[in-house]
């Protein structure tokens, strides 16, 4: 296990990103300290997702400085990125392969040590060890999803970046989902999720960022029940405006 | 002769043709332009 | 190091989806022993005419059967985001373009022998006479093809008429490759192997040389958004 | 505006003494007989070819540039350089093939460096259709990017295979440049054709781009005025 001394998990500086002539980003600068679990909050096209994916380094900012755990993303990408754990909407996985084979493939993907023992080890902990050994294309949206969940565990990520991972879960994934963040946020790792659904796995947050037309537009950190008023008021103001 | 009476009057024709595009759809832009900046300037007035 | 093994990882998968589809081997077969029937009909070649035009019918049949393939080179990536995926991976871009370049490779070369076996059958081709020569040509003119054409595919995926942007992107760009092989084809199948053999042997290896590199510098170009 | 207007100047007046030198001033071709006049078509084709040539280079230059340096500007040029080829292309086919019918009695040659050329100009045509059927901007300056340089290298390669496969082009009165089997008056005629051509690439680039970016602010303020909720006509 690399445990390394870094205080700011995920830092970024008046990062700025246009696709085309509109900008997704504005001037946005964000400190997210080790064993923070921040939430972005914010409409559809608030420009959560492409921040999370620029500092994952899949989408290149046209302006502004992104590091990871103390690490400038430009110079080494893939040290940063062996430091994240990505879960989004889609799963990333092969439906041609089975279960045991799409993890087999992210551990050599990623040139990690004794993989057969992590791939069985996660199967067994997202209860997947039954259907191990049957292509994916049969299993059911949430079994898919939790084998997403596995797969961004197998590497030990420092760092977990959720794009609205509740959508489309049933209630049995939904659980576990959160009860893993739960663990990992109070194994002291950092968590930074973009949603705009205010029910699930939002136990343990610290920090709530409001984003509207790529800006950050508020920060609070009070309790659950004192943001989602103030998110509610916040949506309304904005109703009728384009995003 | 006809061959090179026609090789030059069809490079001409099409030459002539690109340039006056060119400087229809240039000068319709730039009335958008300016049309557009009165529009937001009045806007900001009012 | 981990660059060879992020490569074969991601070959590894691409096999093993292949295997157990087999969607783009039975297509791009099917494919090219139509292409081949669709010869015997539109110009009934007698044996003095297979030897002249053989080998320029033999990479049509190839060319085209490897369009088909590169079309689908990206769409296991497009299902479920994997491409996302590998992106995310702490993995250099290009080792994915290798992976998925040898890929296509391989497949092109399987369904190239079982044409290059129906062509022996169907216009009594004398194949075994200059087998290694015929081995060497098919490896270097697909490896061309085949590297163009994935990153071609790559860019082609990103369209929206992918199916018709990429051959009508590659054909033109791939078609030294294409000059290469039917003419080093050619001269093998000339008795004495005429004295071009060598030369459009050298061209397709300078040929593969640069248009392999390019594509690996310029793939990460076409990935980031 | 101003040096546009003097660009514009330089070339009607270079195209005009192009035109002397090429109808007035150089001889006829005696070798061919009776249709020597049609040979001065041939100042015209090579001019074309030249400056699709040099529009290409233009496309493999702006698309690495923009490659390192990501500017619109960069797409800009690349993306005008390439439709500039194609018209230049497209009066080096028909010269070309004009020019063919008299002589060789024949519209068309597969001859190497005219399939070569054709084959450009189709490389050029994928790359404006691959521009049309990229959705987002980015994207599309980029992918076109790629496949610019890609092609751009392909080219010298494309002539050279062909070349080697076969060629019945008089290759020595072209191949020579201007000096071999072209006596004193047509080599003249021909540079300074050549040179018109060039300015006129350049008349019609710095036209082609200033252009696009006119369009570029005619969208950036309409978006304004979208933001601010307003209709825009």
């Amino acid at each position: 296990m690399h445990t390394d001394s870094y205080t700011s998990a995920l830092r970024i500086e008046n990062v700025e990103k246009w696709f085309g002539q509109n900008s997704a980003l504005e001037a946005v600068t964000i400190e997210v300290r080790r064993g923070d679990f921040m939430v972005l909050l914010g409409r559809n096209g608030a420009g959560k997702s492409t921040l999370l994916r620029v500092m994952a380094r899949i989408v290149k900012p046209n302006h502004g400085q992104v590091e990871i755990c103390g690490m400038d993303v430009r110079r080494n990408p893939e040290a940063a990125r062996r430091r994240l754990g990505f879960v989004a909407h889609s799963s990333y996985l092969y439906r041609h392969l089975t279960a045991r084979e799409n993890l087999r493939f992210f551990t050599r993907l990623y040139g990690l040590e004794d993989q057969e023992q992590r791939v069985q080890a996660a199967l067994k902990w997202v209860g997947l060890e039954a259907s191990s050994d049957r292509p994916i294309v049969g299993f059911s949206r949430g079994m898919q999803q939790r084998l997403a969940i596995a797969r961004a565990t197998l590497h030990d990520p420092e760092i977990l970046l959720l794009d609205e991972p509740f959508s489309g879960l049933d209630l049995e994934a939904a659980e576990l989902l959160a009860a893993w963040m739960k663990r990992f946020a109070a194994s002291g790792k950092t968590i930074l999720m973009a949603t705009h659904d205010l029910e699930h796995g939002l136990e343990g947050v610290n920090r709530w960022v409001f984003l509207d037309k790529g800006r950050i537009v508020e920060e609070l950190t009070g309790a659950y029940t004192v943001v989602r008023d103030r998110y509610k008021q916040f949506l309304r103001e904005r109703k009728g405006e384009l995003s | 002769m006809t061959y090179l009476f026609a090789a030059y009057t069809i490079i001409w024709v099409v030459l002539f043709l690109y340039i006056f595009n060119l400087s229809k759809r240039q000068h319709k832009f730039h009335e958008q332009v300016t049309r557009l900046e009165r529009l937001i300037e009045n806007r900001k007035k009012s | 190091m981990n660059f060879l093994n992020q490569t074969a990882a991601i070959l590894w998968k691409d096999i093993l989806t292949e295997y157990r589809t087999k969607d783009a081997l039975t297509s791009m077969l099917l494919f090219g022993l139509l292409v081949i029937l669709m010869f015997h009909f539109a110009f009934e070649p007698d044996s003095l005419e297979t030897e002249k035009y053989g080998p320029g019918l033999l990479w049509m049949t190839f060319v085209f059967a490897g369009i088909l393939g590169m079309n689908r080179a990206f769409a296991g990536e497009r299902e479920n985001d994997s491409l996302q995926g590998l992106m995310l991976a702490p993995v250099d871009w290009g080792a994915i373009f290798l992976g998925k370049m040898l890929a296509n490779f391989l497949f092109m070369l399987v369904v190239e022998t079982i044409i290059l076996l129906s062509f022996t059958l169907f216009f009594n081709f004398d194949l075994l006479h200059r087998l290694s020569w015929m081995v060497t040509i098919t490896l270097l003119g697909t490896l061309g093809f085949a590297s163009i054409g994935t990153i071609l595919a790559a860019i082609s995926m990103n369209t929206r008429m992918s199916d018709v942007m990429l051959p009508l992107l590659l054909l033109p760009v791939a078609l030294p490759a294409v000059i290469g092989a039917v003419q080093a084809t050619a001269a093998a199948f000339t008795d004495p192997p005429g004295e071009a053999l060598t030369f459009w042997v050298k061209f397709l290896v300078v040929f593969n040389i640069i248009f392999v590199t390019l594509p690996l510098l310029l793939f990460e170009y076409v990935l980031e958004e | 505006m101003k040096s546009q207007n003097s660009l514009a100047i330089l070339t009607f007046v270079l195209m005009l003494v192009a035109l002397y030198a090429i109808f007035i001033y150089a001889p006829t071709e005696r070798t061919m007989g009776p249709i020597g006049e049609v040979q001065r078509i041939f100042y015209f084709h090579v001019s074309s070819n030249w400056t699709t040539f040099l529009a290409t280079f233009f496309v493999f230059l702006n698309s690495i540039l923009f490659l390192m340096r990501g500017t619109r500007e960069l797409d800009i040029r690349a993306a005008t350089a390439a439709e500039l080829g194609t018209i230049f292309g497209a009066f080096g086919l028909i010269s070309g093939t004009i020019w063919a019918k008299p002589i060789w009695g024949i519209w068309w040659t597969w001859d190497a460096r005219l399939t070569s050329f054709f084959l450009l100009w189709l490389i050029l045509i994928g790359y404006q259709m691959l521009r049309r059927v990229v959705d987002s901007p980015g994207q599309r300056a980029r992918l076109s990017a790629v496949f610019g340089i890609l092609a751009a290298v392909d080219v010298p390669i494309v002539y050279m295979a062909n070349r080697w496969w076969r060629t019945q082009h008089p290759a020595p009165v072209i191949a020579g440049g201007a000096g071999s089997g072209l006596d004193r008056q047509m080599a003249l005629t021909l540079c300074i054709t050549m040179v018109a051509f060039t300015v006129l690439y350049f008349y019609l680039w710095k036209l082609r781009c200033e252009l696009e970016r006119t369009g570029d602010t005619v969208e950036a303020l309409q978006r304004r005025l979208q933001t601010q909720g307003l209709e825009v006509r």
